[in-house]
């Protein structure tokens, strides 16, 4: 083991040109993670960075840790095997609103109810870039794209909700055009122990350029959008002057004093998913930050703590004691 | 003990045919265990229904259990029973027609009622229509039998008539000649918290075997002495499933690493995970996924980390978990798939036999994508292949599929255990200097080297897109991707390097060559040698190593005049060895009935061969 | 098209012998649906069942209706083909708690958010009953089962909670024990236009015997759960003495005079949400009856509907129009 | 025009090269267009990066497209360039090589400045270093006069920049004597609401006509007269996957039926399903689905319901679909699975070539399994393909896997398009009459009977468990199993039956029979003739049908002394025609270099072949 060193950024950076398309959201993510790595006293060689198919999950090649691009839609499903098997690992998960919840939707949920500790940084665009531009299960209903050039037909997934609905015990949003916000809520997630799920709104420049403009850019972010920090009043607006109250079970605008505190740890998911419904009203701003965190053992852990508690009662197992059991007999 | 005439026989079958409730497969394990202690050598067959539950008394509910053994080496459950116990019409009259002429059949006549008749779709009973003429027919009430065995015990109605299979079971043990001791004691473990139901079944036990010797039932009992030349060593009574279990976590450990096991259940592989997961006392993890993809992108995922992954499914899951095994094929890491075979196409015939997978096994992959296969043989032989999977995936750094299938899942032997000084380690060493890593730098075998998370230094990235040969990054220069497409090839072909040529079981040149793989060797073990036995120069040749072949085939194929490849399916190996040796002509035998072959019918079709033209 | 006529349950009984375990909960929902259908005033010939792998999924060929018993987890997307293919017919998926939820969790949450109009029976006995015993996604952690022989680890899913993540337009719950109930339910789902999903609990005889027991026993029932109905007061107990209200976005158990009435029809998947925590709150009832229903249109419809548009504007083609396009150029 | 010399060429080849922003594939396909629409015949081929956009300037970013034109028939996209448009520094580096001797390349001097050059990974300037010597080097600075042309205009700099490839285009249109005329019109059309696009466009278009032919910048100009002997009637550019498209909804339409397409993104597929949801309006359903799982089973549901199934993918997409193919064989429903081939294992070279997946499509599905094969050779054949994949599913109640590959996916030629009177219809007759009706009843073919929900009296299930041969219920009968695997079997082999013994092109019998499929069909074809014009004795058979084979081609074979089969795999088809006529020998010739085949590269190694003594 290496002594642990004050990491930089830098650090993480492996010898590879990034290639995505000058422009793309994708490279201010990879900054944020690689900023948030650096800070956590993990030595490099620790990490294990996995990812899918996609524009998105061409990740692992960028960064300066053990990394694997696996395939399509299944990277929630290989990282849960290298945490499960060396549990001393932080182990990322890339992935794509395609790879992650379409052909990837079901390890997803599965994951994030098992609670294996991974941070799972999933780049929505709202799109299939890596394929070039067709709709995917975020894209807004009526959008044309090259498959659906008469526009799209699908209702599109919440992933917040879908998240929350499987059970994750730490779930958040944040956007690539704010490195500040991002890199608080990568920390989070970074610090949560278990599975935590982060949407990250990203822009995809070639395919579905401005997907997010109306709530990201700058003149309007503040209006739009909400940071919900935990333990804080919910206060929004270029002056801070507004505030969320969950008011009898409805979500409405008060002035800043009269703001709710948002609380994120509470047993039930169910005031985060009464928050997300903002997202279905043009009036309101969306919820960003950390919607929900609370503790439930990972599996991983109890994994390593079952066989730990198995072998205490039984005792360590030989090879010799597994083929020659009590039953067998000797010829002479 | 008894005043009967005692007959010596060297090779016996008996078939135990009920309902699914009836408990004939606990019946069947309790005899071959205790037939296993006695010596016998030993050979099950269950064949049981796709239902948990078929509605009682239908043929379809019927479920049987087939043991063959013997004082003398035997190879499969047998052909022709001698003996076969129906606890109800259905199980008569599904299964009287395997009987030998002249065999036993022990009927419970407690039900046959006309309900019971009807249930069974029979329009006379059986036992009084003529239909068994030719057979020594046994009637008891069994039921009947077990009620008053336990008149004055506390029991529900219910629960004593469950008793009656350790009846059936204690006559069978009185015919032939086994002690009860062994199913007492486990009666005894079993019901350690219920020692009522212990109790009773003993009772039930004993009443049977007592009423087999009193009443004469048989005309004359029988033995069947333990074999005298077996050779000496402990043994173990085994199940495929269970020696696939120990197999592959005493492969890994010879390997130095420590198993995971990622899957899901599917019959007949469920046995496998469900045995590994008791295990964990031997640094086993065992995960079980919500789906095949998952069980082997798990296993994936651990063998990065550095364990050895390992996934365990049938022919519909092996379908799904194609994609990610080409994953690990261009990703170079160690990998054991298990595939136990069942019937298909599609969900086909679940809980039977079939060997269709292998070509699956071999071509199942987009792109050039070649994986070593090995077969097992039997429920002994799972184990050793096992262990062999485990060496060519950490040894060469590649997934290894491993075929079984459902006839050996679920069959039993006795499996003489290994030496523990013979099984030989194979340790993997982690490269863990930085100097000169490269995550596709390759040994003299071609084998990439591991580098285990962790590792200071050896950071590195590997993935589904081609790597160059050198660096390791992704390449899309086209002589790169020739040279590492001939470089996987060759890897898998040089294989071939570490595996002996097989033997030749019989004659060593001769009129016929019979070629098997998987679970056909039993019955073609047998066939050839009945027709060495009456003279004929045949030779049975085992394949445990699918791919790569074993050096020296063409030789062998050479000293033959014919050469025949029976399978349960329509002619797959035959198609690749035909396609390997165009020189040889390879016949096909091909059977796909869900049921093993028997050695009678494999020897009169290869008498059928001599006899033609060729 | 055959005239309408009354049909009976038992027009919907196939000639097949079925083959469940005595005492098994399948039975009841096997009658259950063929009485709903009976009474939809449907022609027999206008239904399909389709189903996956398990022994639930045996239903079909149990049903005198077209049917396919599929592979294992892929119902929801066979039935989807169905309906698209043809939105005439009566399409109803029956699935397992594994089919649905394990292997066929991804294409259950995006026929879900899809909205495909047919109506989704999950069987949930909170176990692998086909393959003898195995946990499911279901089964609530530290059970033993034949995996598990130590106590199973994974977190098990809410299926109420994930279905309403995943964006669904009905949501119901019932019991194999109450089968008037369970007709109240099927009858709704049935009516719902959209994907209906219905979760039963079932017990399953031989490998988790008694799952529900604490809930679902009849001395229990009525203090142990509450039926949820549309527009209705929330109360239970035996004598009916008790109420819900969901006063301050927390659920309290009141009189019930003081119930608060309960509406699946409104906007937001909040408060059905909300009431799911009910299942973690050993002293509350859990929620059963219809969660959730609201309107929103149909993928099928919607797929006709595009075709119609485009067929209208540019007309319909014809094999030569599909071949001989404009940019051809004729060589003499 | 011009007072340059006009030069008479029958056979050129192009290609443009440059930076993925360069616009180099829509040069491309103007200049195809417009080759079309003067007459020649021609065959093309787009070769881009796997990224979106691969950092600017580097030899990852490069984006290259080839058009092969002539006067007389032809069958590849060419061997060796004529002409090389390099727009910067990377695509001159890694294509100049490519280029036949002595000729020419069109240097865009305007990106290559020292960070040009240092992207580019190049030490010193290819255009002064000698690099070039051996070719006719024309050096312009096309974004200065791009700029220039543009001066007056009211773009942005980046706008005007943008115009470049026009630039480049008009040049390349001077030299081959080519009218702007198609050009300006799409220009006019593309950009109706952007009228100053349009118009900048059109500016720089003709500048760069008028300065190659004020400059005299080459020496001379070519022309390429149109194909004289081109059979009369109607044609019209087409890409594979476009073919592919309206074949199947062709096919559709022929079998009486809506098309139901259920598919997932996946390069190189994506097209077939772009292209088919453009076709609301010919009754066409399109549905994106979650993963290729759900594609193919919405298509196998919608086939249930009396649609006709497809569903369209690449090898890693077929993987995933294998257990859902099962499905369809067992229910024997009609389904076009179209597997538009790349490179593999796994991911491996996604926009690269291969046909590595013919094994796959052949055996990747659990338990016997068969289905029949039929592979597209070029664009113009994927209309007919699809056409013939169709007929085979609905006659025979089968899932058919048609076979493409990524070069004829994305390369383009003239299609001669078919009358209408000779698509024969070939329709479905849904069964409605319920009296005998069970759902495994068969016609002489072996099909089952298709009845479709809604039809009163005719419920019925289906299943991926094996069905009794009479009534349809499940069935674990032994002899049902046998009889059933037959019938699949056969059924599948009988489609030989209706499909036609390909003819061999080329020698009838003499020294050397080159058998190949799919994409190598030109190469092989243009080889075997320039063979022959050698006065050798080859000839070239083209398999359209994999599986099952045609008839009578043993008695071809037996014409020729030796039979190879150049494959862009490790020898796929060789292995199967090995197994399958074992009496020849079938010698492997593989490329796996994500690169089409070169017609001069096929004839030195069949040159060699004929050399080797045999
Ligand atoms: C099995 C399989 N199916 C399909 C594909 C093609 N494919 C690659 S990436 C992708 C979607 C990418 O979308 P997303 O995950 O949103 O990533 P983005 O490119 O937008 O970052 C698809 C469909 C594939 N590589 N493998
Ligand atoms: C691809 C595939 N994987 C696994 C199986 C084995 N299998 C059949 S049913 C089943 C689970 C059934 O559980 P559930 O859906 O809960 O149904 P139940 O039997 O409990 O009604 C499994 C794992 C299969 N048939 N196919
Ligand atoms: S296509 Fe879109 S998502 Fe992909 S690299 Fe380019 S901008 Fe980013
Ligand atoms: S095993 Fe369980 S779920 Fe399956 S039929 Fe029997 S009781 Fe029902
Ligand atoms: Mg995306
Ligand atoms: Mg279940």
């Amino acid at each position: 083991m290496s002594v642990v060193q004050q990491l930089k950024a830098k650090d993480f950076k492996s010898d590879q040109e990034v290639r995505w398309c000058p422009g793309c959201g994708d490279y201010s993510i990879l900054s944020g993670v690689q900023k948030t790595m650096a800070d956590m006293g993990i030595p490099r060689e620790n990490y294990v960075v996995v990812s899918g198919i996609g524009c998105s999950s061409r990740f692992p090649y960028y960064m300066e840790t053990y990394g694997m691009h696996g395939i399509h839609g299944r990277a929630n499903a290989i990282a849960t095997g290298v945490k499960v098997a060396n549990p001393d690992l932080s182990v990322w998960v890339i992935t794509g609103d395609g790879d992650g919840l379409s052909i990837g939707g079901n390890h997803m949920i599965h994951s994030l109810r098992r609670n294996v500790d991974m941070k799972i940084i999933l780049f929505n665009n709202e799109i299939y870039g890596l394929t070039k531009g067709q709709y995917s299960p975020t894209t807004p209903e009526g959008t044309k794209t090259k498959t659906s050039p008469y526009g799209s037909l699908d209702h599109p997934f919440n992933p917040i909700q879908l998240a929350l609905g499987a059970g994750a015990t730490f779930v958040a949003r944040t956007m690539d055009v704010n490195p500040k916000h991002m890199k608080q809520v990568l920390q989070a997630a970074a610090e949560h122990k278990g599975a935590a799920f982060v949407e990250v709104w990203q822009n995809c420049v070639i395919f579905n350029d401005g997907a997010y403009k109306s709530w990201t850019e700058k003149a309007v972010r503040d209006e739009k959008t909400i940071n919900l920090v935990p333990g804080e009043k919910m206060i929004f607006g270029k002056d801070r002057d507004k505030g969320l109250s969950t008011d009898g079970c409805r979500i409405t605008v008060c002035s800043a004093e009269e703001a709710s505190v948002w609380d994120p740890t509470v047993d039930s998911a169910g005031p985060a998913f009464m928050m997300t419904q903002l997202d279905n009203e043009p009036d309101m701003p969306r919820p960003m930050g950390v919607l929900r965190s609370v503790d439930r053992p990972t599996l991983d852990q109890q994994v390593w703590d079952q066989v730990g508690a198995v072998t205490g009662k039984k005792g360590e197992g030989t090879l010799k004691d597994l083929i020659y059991t009590p039953d067998c007999w000797v010829v002479e | 003990m008894s005043s009967e005439e005692l007959i010596t026989q060297d090779d016996v079958t008996i078939r135990f045919a009920g309902d699914s409730g009836d408990g004939m497969q606990l019946t069947g394990t309790q005899f071959t265990a205790t037939t296993a202690k006695v010596g016998n050598d030993l050979a099950t067959f269950p064949d049981f229904p796709a239902e948990i539950r078929a509605p009682a008394g239908t043929r379809a509910g019927v479920s049987g259990f087939q043991i063959h053994f013997s004082s003398h080496d035997i190879y499969t459950p047998g052909d022709d029973p001698n003996v076969l116990v129906a606890m109800n019409p259905a199980a008569l009259i599904t299964n009287y027609k395997d009987l030998r002429p002249g065999g036993i059949i022990l009927v419970n006549t407690g039900a046959f009622t006309e309900a019971d008749l009807k249930k069974a779709e029979l329009d006379s009973n059986p036992l009084t229509d003529g239909t068994l003429s030719g057979f020594r027919v046994v009637e008891e009430d069994i039921n009947q039998r077990t009620m008053e065995a336990l008149a004055d015990t506390e029991l529900s109605k219910k629960d004593k008539l469950r008793c009656k299979n350790f009846y059936t079971l204690g006559m069978i043990y009185w015919l032939y000649s086994r002690p009860l001791e062994p199913t007492l004691e486990w009666l005894q473990e079993k019901f350690k918290n219920k020692p009522e139901l212990a109790e009773a079944n003993a009772k039930v036990l004993k009443a049977g075997y007592n009423h087999g010797e009193l009443l004469r039932l048989f005309q004359g009992h029988y033995e069947v002495p333990k074999v005298h030349d077996a050779p000496a060593g402990t043994y173990r009574n085994i199940m495929g499933n269970q020696g696939l279990a120990i197999g592959l976590v005493a492969g890994a450990r010879l390997a130095g690493l420590k198993p995971f096991l990622g899957s899901y259940p599917i019959t007949p592989a469920t046995d496998i995970l469900q045995h590994m997961s008791l295990l964990k006392n031997y640094d086993v993890i065992t995960c079980q996924m919500e789906d095949e993809i998952a069980g082997i992108c798990t296993a994936i995922g651990a063998s990065f980390a550095g364990r050895l992954g390992m996934t365990t499914t049938s022919g519909p899951g092996l379908a799904l978990k194609t994609e990610a095994a080409g994953l690990a094929v261009i990703t170079e890491l160690p990998l054991v798939i298990v595939d136990v075979q069942r019937g298909g196409p599609s969900t086909g015939l679940p809980t039977k036999v079939e060997q269709s997978d292998l070509l699956q096994a071999m071509f199942g992959r987009n792109g050039d994508a070649a994986v070593p296969i090995v077969a097992c043989a039997s429920p002994s032989d799972a184990f050793d292949c096992a262990v062999e999977a485990c060496r060519i995936a950490t040894q060469y750094m590649t997934p290894v599929i491993l075929l079984s299938d459902n006839y050996i899942a679920n069959g039993a032997e006795p499996w003489k255990l290994p030496d523990m000084d013979a099984l030989k380690p194979f340790p993997v060493e982690f490269v863990t200097d930085p100097e000169g890593f490269t995550p596709y730098r390759r040994d003299e075998k071609l084998a990439r080297n591991w580098a285990k998370p962790g590792t200071p230094g050896l950071e590195h990235r590997i993935g589904g897109l081609e790597k160059d040969a050198v660096t390791g990054n992704v390449s899309y220069d086209p002589e790169n991707h020739q040279k590492m497409t001939e470089i996987r090839r060759a890897k898998v072909l040089g294989v071939r390097e570490s595996i002996p040529t097989p033997e030749v079981h019989g004659a060593e040149s001769g009129d016929l060559l019979v070629v098997a793989w998987g679970s056909t060797m039993g019955a073609t073990r047998a066939a050839v040698e009945r027709l060495q036995k009456d003279g004929v120069a045949a030779g049975h040749l085992h394949l445990r190593h699918i791919w790569p072949l074993p050096k020296g085939l063409p030789e062998i194929f050479a000293r033959f005049k014919k050469i025949v490849v029976p399978e349960m399916n329509t002619g797959q190996l035959a198609l690749l060895l035909q396609s390997e040796y165009p020189e040889f002509r390879f016949l096909k035998f091909d059977k796909v009935m869900g049921k093993p072959f028997r050695a009678r019918e494999l020897k009169a079709h290869f008498e059928e061969i001599l006899e033609e033209k060729s």
